[in-house]
Protein backbone atom coordinates (compact mmCIF):
# COMPACT_ATOMS: atom_id res chain seq x y z
CA UNK A 1 0.00 0.00 0.00
CA UNK A 2 1.39 3.32 -0.89
CA UNK A 3 -0.55 6.50 0.26
CA UNK A 4 -0.11 10.33 0.10
CA UNK A 5 -2.39 12.24 2.44
CA UNK A 6 -2.68 15.78 4.33
CA UNK A 7 -4.65 13.58 7.19
CA UNK A 8 -2.69 12.42 10.21
CA UNK A 9 -0.52 8.66 9.42
CA UNK A 10 -1.93 6.10 11.81
CA UNK A 11 1.18 3.80 11.93
CA UNK A 12 -1.31 0.82 13.00
CA UNK A 13 -3.08 1.09 9.86
CA UNK A 14 -0.08 0.49 7.92
CA UNK A 15 1.68 -2.23 10.25
CA UNK A 16 -1.73 -4.50 9.61
CA UNK A 17 -1.13 -3.80 5.57
CA UNK A 18 2.11 -5.74 6.34
CA UNK A 19 1.37 -8.21 9.16
CA UNK A 20 0.78 -12.12 7.34
CA UNK A 21 1.34 -15.60 9.01
CA UNK A 22 4.67 -15.57 7.02
CA UNK A 23 6.32 -12.88 8.56
CA UNK A 24 8.27 -12.94 12.03
CA UNK A 25 9.08 -9.48 11.92
CA UNK A 26 7.54 -6.16 11.49
CA UNK A 27 9.90 -2.89 11.31
CA UNK A 28 8.18 0.49 11.25
CA UNK A 29 10.33 3.61 10.60
CA UNK A 30 7.87 6.88 11.93
CA UNK A 31 9.87 9.95 10.29
CA UNK A 32 8.66 13.19 12.58
CA UNK A 33 8.97 16.78 12.71
CA UNK A 34 11.70 18.03 15.11
CA UNK A 35 11.23 21.50 17.06
CA UNK A 36 14.98 22.27 16.92
CA UNK A 37 16.88 22.79 14.28
CA UNK A 38 20.38 23.62 15.26
CA UNK A 39 19.80 25.85 17.91
CA UNK A 40 16.71 27.48 16.15
CA UNK A 41 12.68 26.85 17.05
CA UNK A 42 10.76 25.45 14.12
CA UNK A 43 7.26 26.66 14.80
CA UNK A 44 5.56 24.64 12.21
CA UNK A 45 6.29 22.93 9.19
CA UNK A 46 4.68 22.58 5.49
CA UNK A 47 5.51 19.93 3.38
CA UNK A 48 4.25 20.25 -0.36
CA UNK A 49 4.33 16.97 -2.76
CA UNK A 50 3.96 16.70 -6.61
CA UNK A 51 1.90 14.73 -5.86
CA UNK A 52 1.18 12.25 -9.46
CA UNK A 53 4.90 11.66 -9.61
CA UNK A 54 5.92 11.05 -5.90
CA UNK A 55 3.21 8.23 -6.43
CA UNK A 56 5.30 6.92 -9.28
CA UNK A 57 8.86 7.30 -7.51
CA UNK A 58 7.54 5.91 -4.07
CA UNK A 59 6.12 2.74 -5.91
CA UNK A 60 9.47 2.49 -8.25
CA UNK A 61 11.02 2.30 -4.44
CA UNK A 62 8.74 -0.19 -3.37
CA UNK A 63 9.45 -2.47 -6.21
CA UNK A 64 13.08 -1.80 -5.96
CA UNK A 65 13.32 -3.17 -2.47
CA UNK A 66 10.75 -6.29 -3.53
CA UNK A 67 13.28 -6.78 -6.46
CA UNK A 68 16.96 -7.06 -4.25
CA UNK A 69 14.90 -8.39 -1.14
CA UNK A 70 12.11 -10.71 -2.42
CA UNK A 71 9.35 -11.89 0.01
CA UNK A 72 8.68 -8.94 2.02
CA UNK A 73 5.43 -6.96 2.29
CA UNK A 74 6.02 -2.52 2.01
CA UNK A 75 3.03 -0.05 3.14
CA UNK A 76 4.30 2.90 3.04
CA UNK A 77 2.52 6.54 3.93
CA UNK A 78 3.80 9.91 3.70
CA UNK A 79 2.05 13.07 4.93
CA UNK A 80 1.49 17.04 3.49
CA UNK A 81 0.50 20.15 4.04
CA UNK A 82 0.82 21.74 7.79
CA UNK A 83 2.13 19.33 10.19
CA UNK A 84 2.72 20.55 13.88
CA UNK A 85 5.94 19.35 15.75
CA UNK A 86 6.06 15.55 16.85
CA UNK A 87 4.04 15.13 13.75
CA UNK A 88 4.71 12.28 11.68
CA UNK A 89 5.33 12.69 8.27
CA UNK A 90 6.39 9.35 6.78
CA UNK A 91 5.46 5.93 7.64
CA UNK A 92 7.42 2.41 6.18
CA UNK A 93 6.00 -0.12 7.28
CA UNK A 94 8.31 -3.89 5.94
CA UNK A 95 6.78 -7.20 6.63
CA UNK A 96 9.40 -10.26 6.26
CA UNK A 97 10.23 -13.69 7.43
CA UNK A 98 13.23 -13.12 9.50
CA UNK A 99 14.36 -9.56 11.31
CA UNK A 100 17.54 -9.03 9.38
CA UNK A 101 15.97 -7.96 6.12
CA UNK A 102 12.98 -6.01 7.67
CA UNK A 103 15.30 -3.72 8.88
CA UNK A 104 17.46 -3.52 5.67
CA UNK A 105 14.68 -3.20 3.38
CA UNK A 106 12.74 -0.24 5.87
CA UNK A 107 16.27 1.48 6.22
CA UNK A 108 16.60 1.11 2.41
CA UNK A 109 13.22 2.48 1.53
CA UNK A 110 13.30 5.75 3.72
CA UNK A 111 16.74 6.26 2.87
CA UNK A 112 15.31 6.28 -0.95
CA UNK A 113 12.64 8.21 -0.54
CA UNK A 114 14.52 11.35 1.30
CA UNK A 115 17.01 11.12 -2.28
CA UNK A 116 14.16 11.08 -4.97
CA UNK A 117 10.92 11.55 -4.18
CA UNK A 118 9.62 14.80 -5.03
CA UNK A 119 8.14 15.70 -1.45
CA UNK A 120 9.65 19.21 -0.05
CA UNK A 121 9.50 20.28 3.64
CA UNK A 122 9.30 23.99 4.46
CA UNK A 123 10.39 25.09 8.27
CA UNK A 124 8.58 27.56 9.38
CA UNK A 125 10.70 29.85 12.42
CA UNK A 126 9.56 33.30 14.01
CA UNK A 127 11.78 34.76 11.94
CA UNK A 128 11.96 33.34 8.50
CA UNK A 129 11.24 29.98 6.65
CA UNK A 130 13.43 27.50 5.25
CA UNK A 131 13.36 24.89 2.65
CA UNK A 132 15.19 22.13 3.47
CA UNK A 133 17.38 20.28 1.21
CA UNK A 134 17.58 23.42 -0.65
CA UNK A 135 20.03 25.00 1.30
CA UNK A 136 22.90 24.95 -2.01
CA UNK A 137 20.08 27.26 -3.48
CA UNK A 138 19.67 29.57 -0.34
CA UNK A 139 22.86 31.32 0.79
CA UNK A 140 21.01 33.01 3.24
CA UNK B 1 5.77 23.76 -29.36
CA UNK B 2 3.74 24.27 -26.13
CA UNK B 3 4.50 23.33 -23.07
CA UNK B 4 3.10 23.72 -19.60
CA UNK B 5 6.33 24.11 -16.77
CA UNK B 6 5.24 23.43 -12.77
CA UNK B 7 7.35 25.17 -10.15
CA UNK B 8 7.48 23.73 -6.39
CA UNK B 9 8.49 24.88 -3.34
CA UNK B 10 10.92 27.19 -3.53
CA UNK B 11 10.93 27.68 -7.32
CA UNK B 12 7.49 27.50 -6.47
CA UNK B 13 8.07 30.82 -4.72
CA UNK B 14 10.85 32.64 -6.79
CA UNK B 15 8.82 32.50 -9.62
CA UNK B 16 5.34 33.15 -7.85
CA UNK B 17 3.48 30.77 -10.21
CA UNK B 18 2.69 27.04 -9.99
CA UNK B 19 3.13 26.78 -13.21
CA UNK B 20 3.35 28.82 -16.93
CA UNK B 21 3.33 28.01 -20.60
CA UNK B 22 5.83 28.30 -22.70
CA UNK B 23 6.27 28.54 -26.97
CA UNK B 24 9.50 26.93 -27.77
CA UNK B 25 10.79 26.21 -31.32
CA UNK B 26 10.06 22.42 -32.43
CA UNK B 27 12.90 19.97 -31.71
CA UNK B 28 13.97 21.73 -28.05
CA UNK B 29 15.86 19.71 -25.29
CA UNK B 30 15.16 20.36 -21.72
CA UNK B 31 18.46 22.12 -21.86
CA UNK B 32 16.43 24.75 -24.36
CA UNK B 33 13.41 24.65 -21.80
CA UNK B 34 15.64 25.90 -18.96
CA UNK B 35 17.28 28.60 -20.82
CA UNK B 36 13.35 29.94 -21.17
CA UNK B 37 12.67 29.79 -17.61
CA UNK B 38 15.68 31.44 -16.39
CA UNK B 39 15.33 33.77 -19.38
CA UNK B 40 12.00 34.79 -17.62
CA UNK B 41 13.14 34.11 -13.77
CA UNK B 42 16.33 35.31 -13.58
CA UNK B 43 16.12 34.77 -9.64
CA UNK B 44 15.07 31.84 -9.84
CA UNK B 45 18.69 29.69 -8.99
CA UNK B 46 22.09 30.91 -9.35
CA UNK B 47 24.01 30.01 -12.72
CA UNK B 48 25.84 27.41 -10.88
CA UNK B 49 23.21 25.55 -10.20
CA UNK B 50 22.00 22.82 -12.27
CA UNK B 51 18.25 22.73 -11.87
CA UNK B 52 16.25 18.74 -12.16
CA UNK B 53 13.83 18.50 -14.45
CA UNK B 54 10.56 15.89 -14.71
CA UNK B 55 9.34 15.38 -18.15
CA UNK B 56 5.41 13.57 -17.64
CA UNK B 57 6.81 12.69 -14.19
CA UNK B 58 10.20 11.32 -15.09
CA UNK B 59 13.27 12.47 -14.43
CA UNK B 60 14.77 13.86 -17.23
CA UNK B 61 18.36 14.78 -18.65
CA UNK B 62 19.50 17.97 -20.30
CA UNK B 63 19.65 16.33 -23.59
CA UNK B 64 16.20 14.97 -23.54
CA UNK B 65 13.94 15.75 -26.33
CA UNK B 66 11.01 17.49 -25.55
CA UNK B 67 7.43 17.27 -27.47
CA UNK B 68 3.76 19.06 -27.54
CA UNK B 69 1.79 19.34 -24.96
CA UNK B 70 4.64 17.22 -22.77
CA UNK B 71 4.54 18.16 -18.98
CA UNK B 72 7.30 19.66 -17.52
CA UNK B 73 8.04 20.36 -13.72
CA UNK B 74 10.95 21.85 -11.88
CA UNK B 75 12.64 19.74 -9.05
CA UNK B 76 14.17 21.39 -6.29
CA UNK B 77 16.44 19.01 -3.96
CA UNK B 78 13.77 16.77 -2.55
CA UNK B 79 13.48 17.16 1.52
CA UNK B 80 16.31 15.45 2.65
CA UNK B 81 16.30 15.63 6.92
CA UNK B 82 17.65 12.57 8.71
CA UNK C 1 9.86 1.89 29.67
CA UNK C 2 10.46 -1.96 30.10
CA UNK C 3 7.28 -4.53 30.38
CA UNK C 4 6.89 -8.32 30.57
CA UNK C 5 3.27 -8.99 30.41
CA UNK C 6 0.44 -11.91 29.66
CA UNK C 7 -1.25 -9.70 27.77
CA UNK C 8 -1.29 -8.16 24.10
CA UNK C 9 0.81 -6.04 23.25
CA UNK C 10 0.32 -2.33 22.12
CA UNK C 11 3.33 -1.05 19.55
CA UNK C 12 1.29 2.23 20.07
CA UNK C 13 1.54 2.39 23.45
CA UNK C 14 5.57 1.69 23.55
CA UNK C 15 5.85 4.15 19.93
CA UNK C 16 4.20 7.08 22.48
CA UNK C 17 6.66 5.99 25.24
CA UNK C 18 9.86 7.43 22.66
CA UNK C 19 7.98 10.15 21.18
CA UNK C 20 9.54 13.23 22.13
CA UNK C 21 10.17 16.58 19.78
CA UNK C 22 13.84 15.97 20.00
CA UNK C 23 13.20 12.54 18.12
CA UNK C 24 13.03 12.79 14.12
CA UNK C 25 12.90 9.30 13.91
CA UNK C 26 11.03 6.60 15.73
CA UNK C 27 11.78 2.70 14.37
CA UNK C 28 9.42 0.08 16.25
CA UNK C 29 10.09 -3.83 15.86
CA UNK C 30 7.18 -6.18 16.10
CA UNK C 31 8.25 -9.62 16.45
CA UNK C 32 5.82 -11.79 15.48
CA UNK C 33 4.71 -15.70 15.57
CA UNK C 34 5.04 -17.32 11.94
CA UNK C 35 2.59 -20.27 11.46
CA UNK C 36 5.45 -22.39 9.47
CA UNK C 37 8.30 -23.42 11.06
CA UNK C 38 10.29 -24.83 8.16
CA UNK C 39 7.52 -27.19 6.74
CA UNK C 40 5.79 -27.88 9.80
CA UNK C 41 2.68 -25.97 10.74
CA UNK C 42 2.76 -24.15 14.48
CA UNK C 43 -0.51 -24.39 16.24
CA UNK C 44 0.13 -21.95 18.92
CA UNK C 45 2.69 -21.39 21.50
CA UNK C 46 3.71 -21.39 24.77
CA UNK C 47 6.34 -18.74 26.05
CA UNK C 48 8.12 -19.02 29.36
CA UNK C 49 10.01 -16.27 31.29
CA UNK C 50 12.24 -15.98 34.57
CA UNK C 51 10.85 -12.62 35.30
CA UNK C 52 13.08 -10.83 37.52
CA UNK C 53 16.40 -11.95 35.64
CA UNK C 54 14.44 -11.43 32.84
CA UNK C 55 13.92 -7.69 33.70
CA UNK C 56 16.97 -7.28 34.82
CA UNK C 57 18.72 -8.29 31.65
CA UNK C 58 16.26 -6.12 29.57
CA UNK C 59 17.40 -3.30 31.81
CA UNK C 60 21.06 -4.28 31.26
CA UNK C 61 20.60 -4.35 26.98
CA UNK C 62 18.78 -0.86 27.53
CA UNK C 63 22.00 0.73 29.65
CA UNK C 64 24.53 -0.77 27.27
CA UNK C 65 22.15 0.88 23.82
CA UNK C 66 22.54 4.36 25.86
CA UNK C 67 25.88 4.16 26.98
CA UNK C 68 26.43 3.34 23.11
CA UNK C 69 24.48 5.61 21.46
CA UNK C 70 23.75 8.36 23.66
CA UNK C 71 20.62 10.45 23.30
CA UNK C 72 17.73 8.04 22.33
CA UNK C 73 14.88 6.46 23.70
CA UNK C 74 14.04 2.57 24.56
CA UNK C 75 11.13 1.37 25.13
CA UNK C 76 10.85 -2.75 25.41
CA UNK C 77 7.37 -5.10 26.09
CA UNK C 78 8.15 -8.97 25.61
CA UNK C 79 4.73 -11.34 26.30
CA UNK C 80 4.86 -14.41 27.65
CA UNK C 81 2.55 -17.34 28.44
CA UNK C 82 0.04 -18.54 25.26
CA UNK C 83 0.10 -16.84 21.97
CA UNK C 84 -1.56 -17.32 18.78
CA UNK C 85 -0.09 -17.42 15.16
CA UNK C 86 0.42 -13.46 14.14
CA UNK C 87 0.26 -12.30 17.79
CA UNK C 88 3.06 -10.02 18.92
CA UNK C 89 5.81 -11.69 21.28
CA UNK C 90 8.19 -8.38 21.25
CA UNK C 91 7.92 -5.04 21.06
CA UNK C 92 11.27 -2.58 20.42
CA UNK C 93 10.76 1.35 19.97
CA UNK C 94 13.48 3.46 19.67
CA UNK C 95 13.04 7.18 19.50
CA UNK C 96 16.09 8.92 18.20
CA UNK C 97 17.00 12.39 16.69
CA UNK C 98 18.43 10.92 13.32
CA UNK C 99 17.45 7.13 11.42
CA UNK C 100 20.72 5.80 11.56
CA UNK C 101 21.26 5.16 15.27
CA UNK C 102 17.45 4.78 15.28
CA UNK C 103 17.83 1.58 12.93
CA UNK C 104 21.48 0.80 14.72
CA UNK C 105 19.73 0.80 18.41
CA UNK C 106 16.68 -1.02 17.61
CA UNK C 107 18.32 -3.77 15.75
CA UNK C 108 21.03 -4.16 18.16
CA UNK C 109 18.41 -4.16 20.92
CA UNK C 110 16.65 -7.36 19.36
CA UNK C 111 19.81 -9.56 18.51
CA UNK C 112 20.74 -8.83 21.64
CA UNK C 113 17.49 -10.05 23.87
CA UNK C 114 17.71 -13.13 21.80
CA UNK C 115 20.87 -13.96 23.03
CA UNK C 116 20.95 -12.99 26.82
CA UNK C 117 17.44 -12.92 28.14
CA UNK C 118 16.00 -15.57 29.81
CA UNK C 119 12.57 -15.82 27.88
CA UNK C 120 11.69 -19.51 25.89
CA UNK C 121 9.68 -20.81 23.62
CA UNK C 122 7.74 -23.54 22.76
CA UNK C 123 6.17 -23.96 19.16
CA UNK C 124 3.47 -26.77 19.61
CA UNK C 125 2.63 -28.95 16.51
CA UNK C 126 -0.04 -31.41 15.84
CA UNK C 127 2.55 -34.06 16.25
CA UNK C 128 4.49 -32.64 19.30
CA UNK C 129 6.33 -29.50 20.37
CA UNK C 130 9.71 -28.16 20.51
CA UNK C 131 11.94 -25.62 22.48
CA UNK C 132 13.17 -22.96 19.88
CA UNK C 133 16.77 -22.46 20.72
CA UNK C 134 17.39 -25.83 22.45
CA UNK C 135 17.97 -28.22 19.61
CA UNK C 136 21.42 -28.72 20.70
CA UNK C 137 19.45 -30.85 23.86
CA UNK C 138 17.05 -32.39 21.52
CA UNK C 139 18.42 -34.31 19.26
CA UNK C 140 14.67 -35.37 18.17
CA UNK D 1 24.33 -25.68 52.92
CA UNK D 2 20.88 -25.59 51.04
CA UNK D 3 19.98 -24.38 48.08
CA UNK D 4 16.78 -23.51 46.15
CA UNK D 5 17.72 -24.43 42.05
CA UNK D 6 14.52 -23.58 39.82
CA UNK D 7 14.20 -25.29 36.43
CA UNK D 8 12.73 -23.28 33.32
CA UNK D 9 11.78 -24.27 29.99
CA UNK D 10 13.01 -27.33 28.36
CA UNK D 11 14.79 -28.33 31.98
CA UNK D 12 11.90 -27.78 33.85
CA UNK D 13 10.05 -30.33 31.68
CA UNK D 14 12.57 -33.06 31.78
CA UNK D 15 13.03 -32.26 36.03
CA UNK D 16 9.04 -32.72 36.57
CA UNK D 17 9.44 -29.82 38.78
CA UNK D 18 9.66 -25.87 39.08
CA UNK D 19 12.66 -25.65 41.92
CA UNK D 20 13.79 -27.98 44.21
CA UNK D 21 16.29 -27.70 47.43
CA UNK D 22 19.87 -29.26 47.65
CA UNK D 23 21.81 -29.57 50.43
CA UNK D 24 25.57 -29.18 49.40
CA UNK D 25 28.71 -28.93 51.95
CA UNK D 26 29.80 -25.42 52.48
CA UNK D 27 32.48 -23.43 49.78
CA UNK D 28 30.56 -25.65 46.88
CA UNK D 29 30.88 -24.16 43.81
CA UNK D 30 28.79 -23.95 41.05
CA UNK D 31 29.94 -27.02 39.25
CA UNK D 32 29.24 -28.92 42.75
CA UNK D 33 26.10 -27.72 42.48
CA UNK D 34 24.92 -28.95 38.82
CA UNK D 35 27.01 -32.44 39.57
CA UNK D 36 24.28 -32.88 42.37
CA UNK D 37 21.65 -31.74 39.94
CA UNK D 38 22.87 -34.15 37.21
CA UNK D 39 22.95 -37.10 39.77
CA UNK D 40 19.60 -36.19 40.65
CA UNK D 41 18.04 -35.99 37.13
CA UNK D 42 20.64 -38.00 35.07
CA UNK D 43 18.72 -37.46 32.03
CA UNK D 44 18.38 -33.90 32.09
CA UNK D 45 20.81 -33.27 29.44
CA UNK D 46 23.67 -34.67 27.99
CA UNK D 47 27.05 -34.63 29.56
CA UNK D 48 28.31 -32.92 26.58
CA UNK D 49 26.20 -30.29 27.18
CA UNK D 50 27.35 -27.08 29.15
CA UNK D 51 24.04 -25.93 31.37
CA UNK D 52 24.04 -22.63 31.64
CA UNK D 53 23.25 -21.46 35.34
CA UNK D 54 22.16 -17.50 36.82
CA UNK D 55 22.93 -16.84 40.72
CA UNK D 56 20.36 -14.46 42.41
CA UNK D 57 19.16 -13.46 38.66
CA UNK D 58 23.22 -12.98 37.24
CA UNK D 59 24.79 -15.38 34.52
CA UNK D 60 27.40 -17.52 36.72
CA UNK D 61 30.42 -19.28 36.21
CA UNK D 62 31.25 -22.84 36.71
CA UNK D 63 34.25 -21.71 39.62
CA UNK D 64 31.87 -19.20 41.24
CA UNK D 65 31.30 -19.74 45.13
CA UNK D 66 27.99 -20.08 46.56
CA UNK D 67 26.14 -19.25 49.75
CA UNK D 68 23.52 -20.64 51.61
CA UNK D 69 20.76 -18.98 50.36
CA UNK D 70 21.96 -18.11 47.02
CA UNK D 71 18.54 -17.88 44.30
CA UNK D 72 19.99 -20.80 41.79
CA UNK D 73 18.52 -21.07 38.23
CA UNK D 74 19.46 -23.43 35.02
CA UNK D 75 19.07 -21.63 31.72
CA UNK D 76 18.56 -23.67 29.14
CA UNK D 77 19.80 -21.41 25.50
CA UNK D 78 16.91 -18.78 25.37
CA UNK D 79 14.35 -18.12 22.74
CA UNK D 80 16.30 -17.59 19.34
CA UNK D 81 14.16 -16.90 16.65
CA UNK D 82 15.15 -14.59 13.88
Amino acid sequence: MILLTQEPLEARYLTSKVTRDRNGAIITFLGNTRRLNGNKEVLFLEYEAYEPMALRELEKIKRAAIDKWGDVDIAIAHRFGRLEIEDTSLVVAVGSKHRREGFEVCSFIVDRIKETVPIWKKEVFADGSIWVGCQSHNPH
Amino acid sequence: MRLTVQYYALYRERTGVRYDVFDLKEDSLVSDMLTAVRTRYPHLAPATVNILVAVNEEYADKHQPLSSGDSIALIPPVSGGS
